[in-house]
């Protein structure tokens, strides 16, 4: 198979640039898409391309650009809306939650919404506490809602095709500092998706099953070489659906292992660890051999400057300690 | 503006449905038959038909929590309608919506909203839809005077005016929400002027008169599909039972309510029809006869239809 | 300890009234206070007592509500706002998440924000999709707020009136069922107010710890009957508080029982019941001897007709079934 | 209007301060000696002195991304903002804030927010509570032209006016939100003309011309102290800088960007001082040298504070 090298960044123009291509259905609009193909680039060109009845720049209006989602999505389209900082989705909360994710419910199955949202998240380049935020866990109360969170190249690209082409709302998030550290990696030149609701495992091992989303999955990884002199073999897995959730996935490491610690970048409280720590203990207790470990961030907003912002970040030494700990 | 004689007839039948409609599932729920909540039209249906009756059933239409009578203009079934309400299994949607969240795409609604202000951007989606796909549609969002102050009433309005949409805001102003008074908790006395922040036409109507309504509509709908875009239209109307069924509405006057009965929309359009000689005396009792048929037929439907089973309640999350 | 016994909605009330009374800096507003004393009655009278200065009634505006309880009570005074039924939370939830609980933290100290938000919850009266919901999971994913969720008329009185008087965001839930089932209880005649963050246990037993909110804990004690009929006794604890949580009263029933079954009237994923579930598989494993169940609704809308909304709501069935499961 | 030379002297210090910040500040940035992102208000100056001008310290305002400017004129001192801005520990929200949530209740600063349009309900928030309490005080917030399209700015908005509140809310329109010209987004050619959707007196100024911001601003404080309610300003102004600094604003044209360099409100004031005998060359010139020389020193204060101690992360979430 022929792959090339291309940026986390590229992978998620790739993505909506051939989904744009290939159906005359898709559309994207959000803020300063036009002009700056969004904020950190990853539409340049799309405008130029595509025109402007398949590329719009929206005003600052969250909940028009849900409710017009919502609306052209129900009536034959298959937009795909930025919501820029995932903390702009509290914004339009209540369009998500109640007016997008309810009504296929709600209607007995008489609507559908095929609509992708796009979001930026996570911390790492002191945006500071309103533009730094992982809302994973948040999304993951609102039932109808389908979340992606792609750690690579490879799973951004083939995840974004899929949210787009799926008739169900689904919430894309990517990581800010993945994409500004002009992350890498191997893409297919071939057509592919990704099935959303299917884990990945990063990395073999035998002892420890360590759960890692987005920028965690990097430092998951290279906390396990470290472990590997210290003679501790972690399994890591890339969930990449938070929901649906490859429980499988999980439960088939942890015959293995026995162990498990979730590694996201969230507050505790209420995180997608937190959803996933609940399910193994309530399906999968009898293979547990340790407690399950939660590596989140601290119970408080994001602070500003990067001598604590880091502190606030989970990090290697955090994932190594709580792996230890239950060694 | 002169109306085909068929389609005046259609509008006559069309409230006396939403009229009849709206008092029988209010005795119904008052004898206990109907689960949850009821908010009534009745008083307001010369702004669901006056709307309506300039659409096409492949136009859009969202609607809020006070929305039989718009569904029923737009074309939905008494019967099926009424079993919704009931909570039933043969209910548009299989129970599981109720009164509030009505929907049906066969017939271009979008769905009623629970959520104050939902309505106008959903319905700015479906008119953003029209426009790109190049189709002559256009989608009407049916709000009341409360919503007014959402959020997301200005940020759908704008939207729409900035990319002249196919779109027509229309706010049934019964002068309440709940049990606030619209001039209390806003400082315009005339309501039609909040489009002027958007740079679109406000227009107000005289809610109670159908024809007054179906002419600022046709209007609207005529700008729309000009690609002039949208049109916010206040519908002057009122509310003759409470906010919800139950509601004593003690907060209002009893001058205001007394009122609101002597508007009434369905007298006035019937002895207009009779007097441009539409139709007959015996014609117009023989449509309320055969509407009250109608609806005897739907509360049979809805009262013979077995509640749905208990496994419907893990299905239609997902497409 | 003189006592009376009055209804959930009179205890409502009565935290109100006197805390008006006591703090000339506590003012409510809301929705259809005036006229109708709230949509449930349970402020009828405080307008006519305190007049419009006190008691306000606003526009259909959450997100300037809370807005308007940000800025009052930065600027000293100590408001109450109504945000009617729970789902009308995420019409504001920026407000909340971003504008109210994220500023203590990220001004180093230099603002606080005595708000209490009041909020119905709950299914049970068939008021459909959007009328319907508890959202204390969700909410539990916002650091810097706290949150109660009285089951009692005790509970409800001591707990607003502590929430009125704390300095920083409190969520007050109170259950619609609750409210217009009428339930009664004792209170006493003299003033008392109840710690945020502090668990009652409801029923003493050995066998399984239940931990339940609102209506499920109504649920727990009735199922607990039938339980000891069946020779199992449950310990039913309802934690009132859900942040901060009180873990160890939890911990200490887990100690006695091993076992732990957490019942709540939120669909599954993202519930207060995970993050319950996590904190105890992080930080009591070692007492547990079985899997932790969550008795939890589907993870779907909320039905409108009664045949399905009753399957959707957890019963005393599901929670006998639960705790069968792991005797 | 008659300002006394003691005013018109601090007003001319604080557009030379905030300039020489904002300046300093973007030099430091492309030093990278700042993290994350800053939002310069250079050539916005005359609209925070023209409002403050007219505020007490007590008084309370609301800010957003584009805050620096409103804070300096609001009274925070350059050395801890600085601090706060460099991320260090000796700065006004112990580097917990940085550039885009400045917060200082001490001089009436309710925040700085970053989620457009939060800043108008909070300050509405704060004039109620003015209200409420008796006192005399006034709230403004401050936002951008874009943020006119949310759903926070209409609500608030609504309320103030509703409610009468010693509100002002002040738009900066410099036509730009990030890469989007706002006449591109609404279908408005006066943005003041949003105020009619709310009954309150809608204000258009010259914002690169101080006088005429601090005369508006005068007039809507001394309604609001009169208890008539709301205003809403808007001033005319422009962006001197990218959106953010690294942002090559390529989206503007060269026109666009060579006219706002003209319009320059700082030298404008300097020569009508001069020749109004306010103050000399001499002195202006030396005002200028002070201020330098503060922002010297503010560079310096927090180029030697320490970053804080990691610990600080887990404090300040309750009070
Ligand atoms: C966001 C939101 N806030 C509050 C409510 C509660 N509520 C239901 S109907 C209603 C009044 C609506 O008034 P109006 O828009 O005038 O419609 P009407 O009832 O008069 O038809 C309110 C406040 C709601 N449904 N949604
Ligand atoms: C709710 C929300 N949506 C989007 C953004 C991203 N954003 C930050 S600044 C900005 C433009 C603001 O424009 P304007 O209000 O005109 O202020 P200016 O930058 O011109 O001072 C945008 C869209 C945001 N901060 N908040
Ligand atoms: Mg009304
Ligand atoms: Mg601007």
């Amino acid at each position: 198979m022929e792959v090339s090298e291309i940026t986390y960044l590229q992978a998620i123009h790739d993505a909506i640039d051939e989904e744009l291509a290939r159906d005359d259905k898709v559309f994207v609009f959000g803020e300063d898409i036009r002009q700056w193909g969004a904020p950190l680039g990853e539409m340049k060109g799309l405008f130029k391309k595509y025109g402007p009845n398949r590329v719009l720049d929206t005003p600052i209006s969250e909940t028009a650009m849900i409710g017009a989602a919502i609306g052209s999505a129900a009536t034959g389209l298959r937009p795909v809306v930025q919501i820029m900082f995932a903390e702009f989705l509290s914004v339009c909360w209540s369009d998500i939650f109640n007016a997008m994710c309810k009504p296929r419910y709600m209607s007995g199955g008489k609507i559908m919404f095929p609509v992708t949202i796009l979001s930026y998240c996570g911390a790492g380049i002191s945006a500071a506490g309103e533009h730094s935020g992982c809302l994973d866990g948040m999304e993951m109360s609102i039932p109808g809602l389908k979340i992606v969170a792609p750690s690579t190249p490879y799973d951004a690209k083939g995840l974004i095709k899929s949210a787009i082409r799926e008739d169900n709302p689904v919430q894309v998030f990517y990581h800010k500092k993945l994409i500004l550290g002009g992350l890498k990696g191997e893409v297919p030149e071939k057509e592919y998706t990704i099935p959303l609701g299917k884990a990945d495992v990063k990395r073999r091992g035998s002892d420890v099953t360590v759960v890692a989303t987005m920028l965690m999955a990097h430092r998951a990884l290279a906390a396990a070489e470290k472990l590997k002199a210290r003679g501790i073999d972690i399994e890591v897995i890339d969930p990449r659906s938070l929901a649906p959730l490859d429980k499988e996935t999980i439960f088939k490491s942890l015959e293995k292992t026995g162990k498990l610690v979730i590694m996201v970048e969230e507050p505790k409280a209420g995180s997608s660890a937190s959803e996933i720590a609940a399910v193994v203990a309530e399906e999968a207790f009898d293979l547990l051999k340790a407690p399950i470990k939660r590596v989140c961030a601290p119970d408080t907003a994001i602070p500003f400057t990067p001598a604590l912002e880091k502190v606030w970040m989970p990090d290697e030494d955090n994932l190594i300690k709580a792996v230890t700990e239950i060694m | 503006m002169k109306i085909e004689k068929e389609k005046l007839l259609w509008m006559y039948r069309t409230m006396v449905q939403i009229r009849v409609f709206e008092e029988r599932i209010g005795s119904e729920f008052a004898a206990g038959k109907i689960p949850g909540f009821v908010h009534l039209s009745s008083g307001q249906e010369a702004n669901a038909v006056g709307v309506c009756a300039n659409l096409r059933i492949d136009d859009y239409i969202t609607s809020n929590h006070r929305g039989h009578g718009h569904l029923i203009a737009k074309g939905l079934p008494l019967d099926t309608m009424t079993a919704e309400i009931f909570g039933k299994k043969t209910g548009v949607n299989k129970g599981k919506a109720g009164s509030q969240h009505l929907t049906d795409m066969a017939v271009g609604c979008l769905g009623a909203e629970g959520i104050q202000g939902t309505p106008v951007p959903v319905a700015v989606g479906a008119a953003l839809s029209a426009k790109l796909r190049g189709s002559d549609q256009v989608a009407v969002a049916f709000i009341g005077d409360g919503t007014l102050n959402t959020g997301r009433f200005h940020e759908g309005l704008n939207l729409a005016a900035a990319w002249k949409l196919p779109f027509i805001c229309y706010c049934e102003n019964n002068t309440w929400a709940e049990s606030t008074n619209i001039y209390d908790v806003t400082a315009l006395t005339d309501i039609s002027q909040r489009a002027m922040g958007y740079g679109i036409p406000g227009v107000a109507v005289d809610g109670n008169d159908v024809f007054a309504v179906y002419e600022a509509v046709h209007e609207a709908v005529a700008r729309a599909k000009k690609g002039e875009g949208p049109t916010f239209i206040e519908g002057r109307t009122c509310r003759r039972h409470g906010h919800f069924e139950g509601d004593g509405h003690l907060y209002r006057s009893q001058e205001d309510k007394d009122e609101c009965l002597k508007k009434d929309p369905i007298p006035r359009f019937r002895k207009k029809l009779i007097e441009m000689g539409t139709m007959t005396e015996a014609e117009a009792d023989q449509i309320e006869r055969e509407v009250k048929e109608e609806m005897e037929k739907a509360v049979k439907f809805a009262e013979e239809s077995p509640f749905p089973e208990p496994e419907e309640v893990y299905t239609d999350e997902f497409a």
